[in-house]
């Protein structure tokens, strides 16, 4: 029955009613005019950047936008079921059973009251009708079958219990318990790090061998494409671009829009060509550590709702939170100022005997997965984090147990550009205001403050006249201009880029990281450029530091770390790095699998952190 | 836990301590001399020393304070002049207007606002929550308007706005209940619960009113997580996805403020018993209050407070019940 | 106690873009808020006006009028509906025959500063005191977050009585009220602020203003202040309709603003006794109270929501993203 | 020594007692009627309940304030006098023998008193009265552990002002007990009025055997026709029957019902809606300290028959506006006649609750025959003021362009002295230019504040009451000016020290005929009127219902109270 279409998508039309509360003032088109159809063991991927309709049309594969007052037009066949005509009964009775969804966030996609093993038998329960005792054996075996350890037991446990990987692993054992003919997975390694989505990827491609289910999986992501479908459709506003097999799309695209998403990609290959610099030393950490309290979770409506426990500025206890089992996201509020006197928590080492130096104009990449603890010593770079020990020594004097007072006159020289291009933008400030801020803080006048904004505002890239725009109006990647233009203010010696890209689209993240470069070669500046990707990293750095739980276990000059790695972590860092290449892609999922084999007979699965 | 009982207690303690010291200084400034006042008419110098050394108003402040402490943890001795009576820890002393002992008079009136609490809760909670998950289900609905407009109306209307018209109409107008008065529990079950219908009415209904709105938002909060919509994409069905999904995780913030809540109405609901002319905690307190009566003053407000903290504990520990990502420590 | 519980819970959302037109256009379109603000206004007016209107009526509060009201009844007034009539629009009060319009007008005066006053002090100090426990050392942060976990504890209506005792009559009564309410009230709005400061300290754009060398103080000024604006104002307009109804509540305890100066806790205090003969006298004042605490709750809440719009699109299934989408 | 109703009522000290001019209410076949037409024998049985606003208090019959008349304590302690509780008339207010066999018998000049206990007494246990009971329990009254009693065993009784009680091992030696039956009393001075002190609880007698000091309240030994069974503080209080009583040695008491449970610190107008209502237990209940409000006044005449359930007395008390005449302006006479012509009393009356609680007085006297009333109106207002003659006193006094005064009340609502009659009094005043600022205190505080002359305010609203129904507890205390107590509990307001008015009252102080003093009280009254030394505002009437099934009720006149020893429940 190959010739059935498991999935036949025809002209399919989403759009939203806009406005709140009221009925709607008009409408977004989300998706416009989509087909295509899918057939048992086959795969396809949706690729696009964010709000190109991808997840849209993933979830009207679920018929999920029935409801919500989303228009849905054209025909979703699944399995044979028009969704459009199909009762709230037939649509329930195909969703997890004949077509199951793997979301994005593993940890808000599960139920937290509940044990991952109930979750999972209630879904085996509902379809089948099989006893709770039966159910419950079905999810521990599907629990088993993608290779979550000592399955039986880790069933009772809770989401929080998991770790990211797991709990990506968990919802796709959810997806398997009735055994469905098509699996969708919207984004399913997004949210975590690279060597994990190597596994989940893994997993999806030797799941879909052996049960013969048809695949669609959504992702903005094209690297992840190589490796993990046979086919992909390129989707932009809505629209699908391009569709074909991964080998013509990858290799010879015919768009033009294509063409560029391809060349936004980093790729490990790409090598920094820059002028060889000084030798000089800049800045020099030294054993340097950074102890946080560990996170506590005693949750009290009551009392206060952020405690003064979380070290609040620093980046990395959230992260971190996934790995311990907190629950990131939720207040955390402990109780009872009175519990600090009676006893210390264990102490959390997110950085934990740090050495390293920064010479000056070169860019020093600092890559690790989340919770390695580099956030946290890019911050200490620039001191907006304290230091627990060891010395920062800024053109050899040491800056780490300095007061704020003492360090006045070095804040100019250390600057930082931050992350999210949300939150590192004043929304009630004109951007042109955030950006003298550092000026008129430092008693430069208005008038003079406001010129040298605007050439600086023109410098990376943005209009004069934008000075009085508030950071709303502004795109992410212009946003991060911002960002740039405002630690550049001060004519500082020493930029550290905590992830500036990575919440960006990868067109977007290209532009940036060439602005970067720049304004490198053009200010002399010496750059820390932090990032848990290892592409980008490549890219801009002269030389290279991999941290690993707060330690760093290899530096060294890019390209020898990245030719010739010497420690297995890093080594497991590159294997996992997606590739464009579907054949290469396939000779690294083997190269995996062996390591991964030789990690199991070396006992236990490590980079599955386990709560 | 342990530790977390251990570090709750320490502080609950601690919070007692300052919040007596507060009462203390507070009522120290209050005009007004208890012992002319126990003393009666014409009362002279010398009997007033008598008397006022027998409160023991006489010493400085913080004896008095300091005796105070002394009596809750291993008890005192009164000397009354005719004998020495000995009251057992924890002593909250005796009244000054009536001799008799503080913590005495706490229990006596304990009941009152047990049966206001504990009745009005059911009241509250099957009305508030209600309201509230229908309300969030019915999301746009003429249903949720009118909900949502009753729900502020409750929250708009005093507790002895609502107690008075009540009453009014009832008991005055329709004659359907009698003018309540507190009936024992023990003496007579059914004239306890006719009685307080009225009082458990109005306490009720306005605290629904804040559940209606705490579980809505609550619920809506959770339906709009991306667990539920795991459960729809899992063919779930919207009963099973609400009862077994959304309303565990709407109802954890609802069980912590039901735990304040009823703390803090154990504690008095002056104005509710003030309304109904209850002899409950709160109506002892604002008498002594007016009494300047030291020792009730003290022991009731310790009372109420010690509901509160206590309250907030039992809070946490249901929470950390409820919800398993949270682990007292 | 379960004002705080609702409205305590603090505006994460202080990073998203906002701007005042937006806000004001999502409030024009709710049109409860809209009708509880104008409701709002025309109480002011009620209150501002009371010497105008009860001009207007030709009566003032205070006079007696012994012929309008029946001694041997105790006191009823003549005539139905409280004896409301052309010279008396609304009715006198039972027992001394006081003009009713009259007293209602003088007491939206008295009810409205009050609380006014009491939701200015609360927020003054709550937010100053949030303030420094937020940006303050770990030791004030400490003792400070104590001190509001403590006031949020105290038995507030039993302070409140005590206080209104033991402050001799000379200080004036509506200014003592508002003050009383204020000072016991600020725990809430703290620790709102705190939460709020500990959210925004920690947020990447104040760590770049440190960076950029700004003074903790200027940090404080011009990165903190402006964003603790929408939930405090929101926090206020929500602990307004609260404060009306406390000092109604003092009042009606009898505790509250003393005669003749006329408040509707005090009038609804002395109709208890004159509800059954007098209806008017007790709907009116009751009226007036669950109507102004009614409008300042409806247009809080709508406030509310203007400013945090999340609460409404976040339900549409498959538009919601993540940063790293 | 007596005083205003308001300040004690929140102290808990039990209300004073007074003249008797029993009229009887309508009551189910009681009231005027009286005991003749009445069979007890057929109401003997149930419970009665009684529904009261303030707490019993102590009840150590040693700080019990005088009797406490016909409330709860004369059912437990008897007495060696009581006021005639077997008539509801005007021989109401005449003292009788209770456990003695005749009210007194004076000699030497009425310094000395001599009674004799009836035989056959018995105490709940079965025990018998002895003479030296009543000595110890009078001895009691002076520890100054036992804080409450009247003043006037201390001021009368030789030795009484330095005797500290028995506790300390001393006996008051002024008290002579020359056998178990035979109790003598030696005085200072001549009291005619003796009988009547008799009457107060401080007479009741004490087995020291029994007697736990400051404990003894919980469980008072009963002499009379019931015993404690428990009593919550004062709360809520359940009387049983004593067995070793009987009528056979008690004529004075009916003792219908089987059981008797006061209930206190109820509002009241819920006492009101609950004695309205008359529904279950209610139907059985009274209250002996709450007046009908204007939610029953106003239907009273209406179907649910109220009028016929409502008992009226009059109680001999004043509430007056006091001058303390050594603050200014109200030194000069003149000004304290200009308020004198201004007040409004219709106004002051609607404030408490209008004419059917309170009638006008223009005397400080109560209107009762046995307080010696005699009709003055020096200053004629009429019942709403005169403005106009009072600007003409205010001009004369030299203050033609009006004047600016304090007045001083208290905070508690709905009394004399509370803020409601207050601006009454405010509102009044400004129409004769006379502005009035009020200054509130609560009542505690009040008291202390108005009864040490060094705090005393200038002008301020107080009432006073009679401890027994005679002029001289009533004129003495307020206007003796050797009574200016420094240290607190004076009532001497106007602080006047006549020499004159002093001699007269030791005069009168000397007559043991009652009508005879009486007619020598009334015209010290008037003369004392003349001086504007108060403006008396009115006289308050009791009107209290009571449940549908009680009868043979009547208000005491004595204080104020429903007589409990003969009410009946059907």
């Amino acid at each position: 029955m190959t010739e059935r279409l498991l999935v036949d998508v025809r002209d399919l039309r989403v759009s939203f009613p806009v406005g709140i509360g009221t009925a709607g003032t008009g409408t977004v088109t989300a998706v416009d005019g989509l087909s295509f159809g899918l057939r048992a063991g086959e795969s396809l991927a949706l690729v696009g950047e964010s709000g190109s309709g991808k997840s849209t049309a993933a979830f009207a594969l679920l018929g999920m936008h029935r409801g919500t007052g989303a228009e849905v037009s054209g025909t979703v066949r699944v399995a044979g079921t028009d969704l459009a005509t199909a009762t709230d009964a037939e649509l329930r009775r195909l969703r997890g059973n004949r077509i199951a969804m793997v979301f994005q966030d593993p940890l808000s996609a599960l139920d937290p009251y509940w044990s991952v093993g109930a979750q999972i038998a209630e879904v085996h329960r509902v379809h089948t009708g099989a006893s709770r005792r039966a159910s419950r054996a079905r999810a521990v075996e599907v629990l088993d079958r993608v290779g979550i350890p000592d399955a039986a037991r880790r069933a009772g446990a809770h989401p929080h219990e998991f770790s990211g990987g797991m709990r990506q692993r968990a919802l796709i054992a959810m997806a398997l318990a009735c055994e469905p003919e098509v699996l969708v997975a919207d984004e399913p390694t997004t949210a975590l790090d690279v060597t994990v989505q190597a596994q989940i990827l893994d997993l999806l491609h030797d799941l879909r061998q052996q049960t013969g289910m048809a695949l669609l999986l959504v992702t903005h992501d094209l690297g992840v494409v190589a490796g993990a479908t046979d086919r992909v459709m390129v989707m932009q506003d809505g629209r699908a671009v391009e569709h074909g097999s991964v080998q013509s799309v990858l290799r010879a695209p015919e768009r033009p829009y294509t063409r560029a998403l391809i060349e936004a990609v980093p790729r490990l290959e790409a090598r920094r060509s820059a002028p060889p610099v000084s030798e000089e030393v800049l800045l020099r950490v030294e054993d340097l550590h950074r102890h946080f309290p560990a996170p506590r979770a005693a949750a009290s409506a009551a009392a206060s709702l952020s405690g003064p426990g979380q070290a609040p500025g620093s980046g990395e206890p959230s992260g971190e939170a996934e790995e311990t089992g907190a629950p990131a996201g939720r207040p955390a509020a402990p109780s009872g100022g009175l519990g600090r006197l009676l006893g210390r928590r264990p102490r959390h080492r997110a950085v934990d005997g740090v050495t390293l130096e920064v010479r000056r104009g070169e860019t020093l990449g600092i890559v690790g997965e989340s919770g390695s603890g580099k956030t946290t010593l890019g911050r200490m770079m620039v001191r907006l984090t304290e230091p627990t020990s060891g010395r920062i020594l800024l053109d050899g004097r040491d800056i780490a147990a300095a007061g704020e007072r003492e360090l006045r006159p070095v804040r100019r020289d250390l600057q930082m550009v931050f992350q999210d291009p949300v939150s590192s933008l004043n929304p009630r400030r004109s951007i042109g205001d955030s950006i003298a801020e550092p000026l008129l803080a430092g008693g430069t006048g208005g008038a003079a403050a406001r010129s040298e904004v605007q050439g600086l505002l023109e410098r990376v890239g943005l209009p004069a006249a934008w000075y009085d725009r508030y950071p709303h109006e502004f795109s992410g990647g212009q946003r991060q201009r911002v960002g740039i233009a405002r630690a550049l203010a001060v004519r500082p010696r020493l930029i550290v880029c905590d992830e500036p890209v990575s919440a960006l689209d990868v067109s977007t993240q290209a532009q940036v990281v060439q602005l970067l470069g720049e304004l490198q070669q053009e200010f002399g500046l010496a750059l820390v450029f932090i990032a848990h990707d290892l592409a980008v990293v490549r890219q801009v750095s002269d030389r290279v530091a991999v941290m690993r739980r707060g330690r760093v276990v290899e530096q060294g000059d890019a390209d020898t770390v990245y030719d010739s790695p010497q420690h297995p972590y890093t080594r497991r860092l590159l294997a996992a790095v997606p590739v464009l290449d579907p054949d290469e892609a396939a000779v690294r999922r083997r190269a995996r699998a062996a390591l991964r084999a030789l990690d199991r007979s070396e006992g236990g699965e490590e980079a599955q952190a386990v709560a | 836990m342990l530790r977390f009982l251990l570090r709750r207690s320490v502080s609950t303690l601690l919070v007692l301590l300052v919040l007596s010291a507060v009462v203390f200084l507070l009522f120290y400034a209050t005009p007004g001399d208890p012992a002319i006042l126990a003393c009666g008419k014409g009362c002279d110098g010398e009997r007033l020393a008598v008397v006022r050394h027998k409160l023991g108003t006489d010493l400085p402040l913080w004896q008095q304070y300091w005796h105070f402490l002394q009596g809750l943890v291993a008890g005192r001795d009164y000397d009354a002049g005719t004998d020495v009576t000995h009251c057992a820890a924890p002593c909250f002393g005796y009244s000054f207007q009536t001799d008799q002992p503080v913590l005495g008079m706490i229990t006596s009136r304990l009941p009152v606002d047990v049966s206001l609490t504990l009745g009005a809760m059911v009241i509250w909670l099957v009305v508030g929550v209600g309201t509230g998950v229908l309300s969030a289900l019915r999301r746009g609905g003429i249903t949720e308007r009118l909900l949502t407009g009753l729900t502020l109306a409750g929250m708009s209307t005093p507790v002895f706005l609502i107690g008075l018209l009540l009453m009014m109409l009832c008991c005055s107008w329709l004659g359907w209940l009698p003018f309540p008065q507190y009936v024992p529990f023990g003496d007579d079950p059914a004239a306890w619960a006719s009685n307080l219908v009225l009082p458990w009415l109005s306490l009720a209904l306005i605290t629904a009113a804040a559940y209606a709105r705490m579980t809505r938002s609550s619920m809506l909060e959770t339906l709009a997580e991306d667990h539920i919509r795991t459960g729809r994409a899992y063919g779930l069905s919207e009963r099973r996805v609400v009862t077994g999904h959304a309303l565990r995780g709407a109802l954890t913030p609802v069980i912590t403020l039901l735990a304040i809540d009823v703390g803090g109405m154990l504690g008095g609901a002056t104005l509710t018993e003030s309304v109904f002319g209850f002899d409950g905690l709160g109506r002892l307190l604002v008498d002594s209050v007016n009494h300047i009566d030291l020792p009730v003053v003290v022991g009731v407000t310790l009372f109420a407070a010690f509901f509160i903290v206590l309250a907030n504990a039992v809070a946490d520990v249901l929470y950390a019940v409820a919800d398993p990502r949270v682990a007292l420590a | 106690m379960s004002e705080t519980a609702t409205v305590s819970r603090p505006a994460a959302e202080a990073t998203e873009p906002r701007r005042r037109g937006q806000v004001w256009r999502r409030l024009r379109r709710n049109r409860a808020a809209l009708a509880a603000l104008g409701v709002i206004a025309l109480l002011v007016l009620f209150a501002l006006a009371a010497p105008l209107l009860a001009g207007l009526e030709g009566q003032d509060p205070t006079t007696f009028h012994n012929d309008l009201v029946d001694s041997a009844t105790g006191g009823v007034p003549f005539g139905s509906f409280g004896g409301a009539g052309a010279h008396h629009w609304l009715g006198v009060e039972p027992g001394n025959g006081r003009d009713v319009f009259a007293r209602l007008a003088y007491g939206a005066r008295v009810s409205l500063a009050v609380a006014v006053g009491a939701t200015v002090v609360q927020i003054a100090l709550g937010t100053l005191i949030g303030l420094a426990a937020g940006l303050g050392n770990r030791l004030a942060d400490t003792v400070l977050s104590r001190a509001m976990d403590l006031v949020i504890a105290f038995p507030e209506l039993v302070f409140a009585i005590a206080l209104m005792a033991i402050v001799p009559d000379g200080f004036p009564r509506p200014v003592l009220l508002a003050l009383v309410i204020g000072v016991l009230g600020w725990g809430s709005p703290a620790r709102v602020v705190r939460a709020q400061v500990l959210s925004l300290r920690g947020l990447d754009y104040v760590s770049a203003a440190r960076l950029g060398g700004s003074g903790r103080w200027r940090i404080a000024r011009r990165e903190i202040l402006p964003g603790l604006a929408g939930p405090v104002i929101t926090f206020a307009l929500l602990r307004l309709p609260v404060n009306v109804a406390s000092e109604a509540g003092l009042s009606f305890l009898g505790v509250g603003v003393r005669p003749p100066t006329p408040s509707w806790g005090q009038m609804l205090s002395t109709a208890t006794t004159w509800y059954e003969v007098d209806p008017a006298y007790v709907l009116l004042p009751a009226g007036l109270l669950f109507v102004t605490v009614l409008a300042f709750t409806v247009f809080g809440d709508g406030l509310r929501t203007a400013l945090d719009p999340r609460a409404a699109s976040r339900l549409r299934v498959g538009t919601r993203r993540r940063a790293k989408d | 020594m007596s005083k205003s109703r308001a300040l004690y009522a929140a102290t808990g000290v039990a209300l004073l007692s007074s003249l008797a001019v029993a009229c009887g209410s309508g009551g189910g076949g009681s009231g005027k009627a009286g005991a003749k037409a009445f069979d007890p024998k057929d109401y003997q049985g149930g419970t009665l309940t009684v529904l009261n606003h303030r707490d019993q208090g102590h009840f150590d019959p040693a700080r019990q304030y005088t009797s406490g008349g016909g409330k709860i304590p004369t059912l437990v302690f008897r007495t060696l006098t009581t006021r005639d509780h077997t008539t509801g008339g005007p021989a109401g207010a005449k003292p009788v023998p209770d456990l003695a066999t005749d009210t007194g018998t004076p000699s030497d000049g009425a310094k000395t008193w001599t009674y004799h206990l009836k035989p056959g007494l018995k105490y709940e246990d079965g025990t018998p009265i002895k003479a030296q009971d009543v000595k110890y329990g009078i001895e009691r009254s002076f520890a100054p552990e036992l804080p409450g009693g009247a003043p006037y065993l201390r001021d009368w009784l030789i030795g009484g002002e330095s005797y500290q009680g028995p506790y300390q091992g001393k006996e008051l030696d002024s008290i002579q007990v020359p056998d178990d039956r035979t109790i003598v009393f030696h005085l200072r001075k001549p009291e005619g009025d003796f009988p009547y002190l008799a009457t107060a609880t401080q007479f009741a007698p004490v087995p020291r055997a029994k007697d736990t000091g400051v404990n003894y309240e919980k469980h008072p030994i009963s002499s009379g026709p019931y015993k404690v069974v428990s009593n919550d503080q004062g709360k809520t209080i359940v009387l049983d029957r004593n067995p070793y009583w009987s009528k056979r040695v008690d004529d004075q008491r009916l003792a219908g019902p089987d059981k008797i449970v006061v209930q206190s610190g109820l509002d009241q107008s819920v006492i009101n809606q609950r004695l309205a209502a008359s529904t279950g237990a209610d139907s059985r209940a009274i209250t002996t300290d709450t007046d009908i409000d204007a939610s029953v006044l106003a239907k009273l005449n209406g179907p649910q028959g109220l009028a016929k359930r409502v008992a009226t007395g009059y109680f001999g008390e004043t509430w007056y506006l006091a001058f303390n005449t050594k603050v200014k302006p109200f030194d000069n006479q003149k000004v304290r006649e200009a308020i004198s012509y201004a007040v409004d009393r219709q106004s002051v009356i609607n404030a408490i609750g209008g004419t059917a609680v309170a009638k006008p007085a223009t005397t400080f006297l109560p209107d009762q025959k046995a307080f010696g009333y005699t009709p003055y109106d020096y200053f004629p207002g009429g019942t709403a003021g005169d403005p106009a003659k009072a600007k003409q006193a205010l001009a004369e006094a030299g203050y033609p362009n009006g004047i600016t005064i304090t007045l001083d009340h208290t905070t508690t609502a709905g009394t004399g002295s509370g803020p409601e009659a207050a601006t009454a009094v405010q509102e009044a005043l400004k129409k004769a230019g006379i502005t009035v600022r009020l200054h509130a205190s609560e009542e505690n505080d009040y008291a202390e504040k108005t009864q040490k002359p060094a705090t005393e305010p200038g002008l301020f609203l107080q009432s006073w009451g009679a401890d027994w129904p005679s002029g001289g507890p009533f004129l003495a205390p307020v206007f003796d000016g050797r009574q200016i107590l420094k240290d607190g509990g004076n009532f001497n307001a106007s602080q006047l020290n006549d020499p004159k008015v002093n001699a007269e009252i030791d005069a009168i102080n000397q007559i043991t005929d009652p009508a005879a003093a009486a007619a020598r009280w009334g015209k010290l009254d008037a003369d004392l009127g003349k001086r504007a030394l108060t403006v008396p505002l009115y006289h308050p009437i009791y009107k209290r219902l009571f449940g549908k099934d009680v009868t043979n009720t009547y208000v005491s006149q004595w204080n104020g109270l429903y007589d409990l020893s003969r009410i009946s429940v059907k």
